[in-house]
């Protein structure tokens, strides 16, 4: 009868054993930081790899938009507000694209440091408000007084990365 | 405590008290959902970016929950089957199945027809789009090797040990995806923080919630008494039931 | 006390009610044959007592102690061959008995060879099973009965195929586990010439109309 | 009443007996490695053969092609010991089920698995994979691969002795090997963008261990459930 506890008690061990190496395996995964997302600053750092298919994500700077007048090529710069990186693309944004508002792009970076987008996907917070509070947010922060948009969008952006 | 627990577990007391329960769960989730709409859609004030479209928010926000939810409850009801043998677990669970994957479904539909306005297209790879997906695809898989088992007993076993197997992958799978690809934006709603929106915006988007769940508790009784009443045809509780109902 | 107790036991398959409220016990020294007409419940009864099935209610006991409590050294006590007698076409004989002995019943080959010899496929001992005659691949399956020490064997049809002279040499080998304290539940269609130790456990017929039953019961 | 063996004695007589078992049925094992080299083959046919696409989406592509080409020898994990009766004296043995099922997953790994690791280099070659991707392919296939025949268990176990068996594993377990997949084809993806592949290495040994120790008790359980179909 004892054989049979024993071997019991052997299973156990080995399964406790091999979920303690799954769960410090995942542990130093964490630390390594996996990313298939880059930010501006880590892309200003030439820390993403030239050539290749990358993603990136940050704010649309204010003021950096410029359409061209003949194409549809549309020029812009996006920021983490520590690095911002412009940012090339031919085709219609979507209707959420603005300045100040959180963006994927999609593409290669060329050898002069600009991210030539095959797409470019807008991306909504989790902050909705009614027309009236956002203007009323802008026209403070206009005035200096309150901070909103940069600490929100700055949320956004981090809850990208793992 | 023993007693309590058997009684809880017997079909013939769930029927009783589910029947009791149904029609406060379908009126409320009735009153709610439709206080919810009119709320949400006329009366909660426009967003200052996406203008309307946001208000798909009331019946995505909802289902969305629910998928999951279904499948947590799911999980439970697997463990209690698997390890007390309580046969209204299993009832419950083939009950529930379908109805997962029905909010599941609706999830990811009004996710895209949400995301064609917001982010400029259908469909993205994204990481909570995907889980969502394969949420559904352990939903069908559920279902399927609840029909391919003849025997009942083994086909509630079987399904429970999938359930609780897809259990442990979830958070892999999410986990997985999220570090793959993220363009989702956070939960709007979390019970620990206070809604990053005005109250005219989330109370009505509460209320849906509490709307839908309702109306899945309310359903989940209905689909679950049906089941009770096929498996215990030949009880004699069901036997007197049906002769008083076919004899009124 | 008897080695395995019976108790209550109810069973229903696709909404047939196979048998209900069976209760009976195997002492040592009994050979038990189950009886009843095709679709009574014999195989089921049988897979239920070696431990392979699960959707039945009521209680079974190995040596006084609950089947679930005790459930390694019930297996560690059962020798079962079922139906299917679980031999490998493209194994030899010996290559199945060594890999049935592994698991069950350690044994050297030489063992090995001299129970293939008793149930007359020496010679045999190197051929693949496939392309065994029915009756031969039967055998090997019966030759883990020279084999195994185990107090209780569960035999579901495991004459068919044989030929007499060796239903005759297995119910010699049936009534010596008797004589010997060990214990058999058997079905099987062949008339048992076995004085003294042999009962009868007969199965009803197919319910046809399904009983009512109290709710308790479905619990 | 006979003593129990011990859990490494019958461990490798499962592998010994599963192994000649295989051997003795070799024609049926290179199924499953043509399959894999012809579903390869057939993305620079149907997709592109432009060098630049290969080179970039090789490795998911060797990937999902090893994914299938796994799926589709899960259904004789169990069924053919189910159809001659040998799974009930499986289940039967006083020895625990669980070191059983373990020994069975393993030499189903040996007869598929590796060999689709061995094959692996021809096919990134093909692929265009450059040498150090090509490596890190195989590595990641050696890590993938065991958990996608462990987790395969489980389904091969549910499904065991049901006459949709076949269709419905891939129903049951292609869910489950999404992240194996994400994260071995996301591995030599890394590499060749230039980035630190250890993180990615020890979630998939991560996922290997858990697979390791937890899928053999779900399959055991799960071959328990299934024995009542017949």
């Amino acid at each position: 009868m004892k054989a049979h506890r024993k071997q019991r008690l052997f299973i156990v061990l080995f399964i406790v054993a091999g979920v303690s190496i799954a769960v410090s395996l995942a542990l130093f995964a964490l630390s390594e930081n996996i990313n298939l997302f880059y930010n501006p600053s880590q892309i200003a750092a030439g820390e993403a790899p030239q050539g290749q298919r990358i993603r990136a994500g940050g704010m649309v700077v204010d003021g950096s938009v410029k359409r061209d007048q003949q194409t549809l090529e549309v020029l812009f710069e996006i920021t983490d507000y520590q690095a911002s990186i412009p940012i090339s693309y031919t085709g219609i944004l979507p209707d959420l694209f603005r300045e100040g508002q959180g963006i994927v792009a999609l593409g290669r970076i060329n050898e002069q440091g600009v991210l030539i987008a095959e797409e470019v996907l807008a991306k909504h917070d989790e902050n909705y408000m009614p027309p009236e509070v956002a203007e009323a947010l802008q026209k403070a922060e206009a005035a200096g007084k309150a901070h909103f948009k940069p600490t929100a969008a700055d949320s956004a952006v981090v809850t990208q990365e793992p | 405590m023993k007693v309590w627990f058997y009684r809880l577990g017997s079909p013939k007391w769930f029927y009783d008290i589910a029947g009791r329960c149904l029609p406060w769960l379908a009126w409320s989730a009735l009153l709610l959902i439709a206080i919810g709409t009119v709320w949400g859609l006329v009366f909660a004030p426009a967003d200052y970016q996406q203008g309307n479209s946001f208000r798909i928010m009331y019946i995505h926000v909802p289902t969305a929950f629910l998928a999951q939810s279904c499948y947590l409850m799911m999980a439970v009801a697997a463990v209690i089957s698997l390890v007390w043998k309580m046969k209204l677990c299993d009832l419950v669970i083939v009950a529930a199945a379908p109805l997962g994957a029905a909010f599941t479904f609706l999830a990811l539909f009004t996710g895209a027809v949400w995301g064609k306005p917001t982010w400029g297209t259908w469909w993205v790879w994204d990481a909570r789009l995907t889980a969502m997906l394969i949420l559904l695809f352990l939903y069908f898989g559920v279902i399927a090797l609840q029909h391919a088992i003849q025997d009942k007993v083994a086909s509630a076993r079987a399904t429970a040990v999938l359930i609780l197997v897809g259990v442990v992958n979830i958070p892999i799978i999410k986990y997985s995806v999220e570090w793959w690809n993220t363009l989702h934006q956070p939960p709007s709603f979390k019970l620990t923080e206070k809604p990053a929106m005005p109250s005219e915006m989330w109370l009505p988007l509460l209320v849906m919630v509490l709307g839908f769940y309702c109306f899945f508790a309310a359903v989940l009784f209905m689909r679950t008494r049906n089941e009770i009443l096929d498996r215990e045809r030949r009880t004699k509780w069901v036997r007197e039931l049906v002769q008083k109902v076919s004899s009124r | 006390m008897a080695l395995l107790r019976v108790e209550r036991l109810t069973c229903e398959r696709d909404d047939r009610i196979l048998f209900q409220d069976l209760s009976f016990e195997v002492g040592s020294g009994e050979v038990i044959q189950i009886e009843g007409p095709n679709g009574a419940g014999k195989t089921t009864l049988l897979k239920i007592l070696g431990g392979l099935l699960q959707n039945w209610e009521g209680e079974l006991y190995w040596k006084g102690q609950p089947m679930s409590e005790v459930r390694s050294e019930f297996l560690a006590s059962l020798l079962y061959i079922g139906h299917k007698p679980g031999v490998k076409a493209v194994l030899s004989p010996l290559e199945n008995l060594r890999a049935w002995s592994a698991l069950h019943e350690p044994a050297t080959d030489d063992k090995l060879m001299a129970a293939l010899a008793r149930v007359r496929l020496a010679g045999y001992e190197y051929v693949p099973c496939g392309s065994l005659s029915a009756g031969q691949q039967r055998r090997v399956a019966l030759a883990r009965l020279y084999l195994s020490q185990a107090p209780l064997w569960v035999l579901d049809e495991a004459f068919t195929a044989i030929d007499r002279s060796g239903v005759e040499q297995l119910e010699a080998l049936l009534a010596n586990k008797a004589q010997r304290g060990g214990a058999v539940i058997m079905t099987t269609h062949h008339a048992l010439n076995l004085p003294g130790a042999l009962r009868k456990i007969r199965l009803g017929k197919a319910q046809e109309a399904p009983e009512v039953l109290e709710e308790e019961d479905l619990l | 009443m006979s003593m129990p063996q011990s859990i490494s004695s019958v461990f490798m007589a499962i592998l010994r007996r599963d192994m000649l078992l295989a051997f003795r049925r070799r024609q049926d094992l290179a199924n499953p490695l043509v399959f894999f080299v012809i579903a390869v083959s057939l993305f620079p046919l149907g997709v592109s053969p432009e060098k630049s696409f290969l080179a970039e989406a090789g490795a998911g592509i060797v990937w999902v092609a090893a994914l299938l080409a796994t799926l589709l020898s899960l259904d004789g994990l169990f069924r053919s010991d189910f159809e001659d009766g040998s799974l009930e004296q499986l289940v039967l043995s006083p020895s625990p089920l669980y070191a059983i099922v373990l020994a069975k997953i393993l030499v189903h790994w040996l007869v598929t698995g590796l060999p689709l690791i061995l094959l692996s280099p021809i096919l990134g070659l093909m692929m265009y994979l450059s040498s150090d991707q090509i490596v890190l392919l195989g590595l990641t296939l050696l890590l993938g691969t065991p958990v996608l025949s462990l987790v395969g268990a489980i389904g091969a176990a549910l499904t065991v002795g049901l006459r949709v068996g076949g269709v419905l594993i891939s129903l049951l377990v292609l869910p489950l090997y999404i992240p194996v997949l994400i994260f071995g084809a996301g591995t030599v993806n890394a590499a060749a963008s230039g980035l630190s592949v250890a993180g990615y290495l020890a979630l998939l040994g991560a996922f290997f261990m858990l697979a390791l120790v937890l899928a053999p008790l779900a399959a055991a359980a799960a071959l328990r459930i299934s024995m009542t179909n017949s």
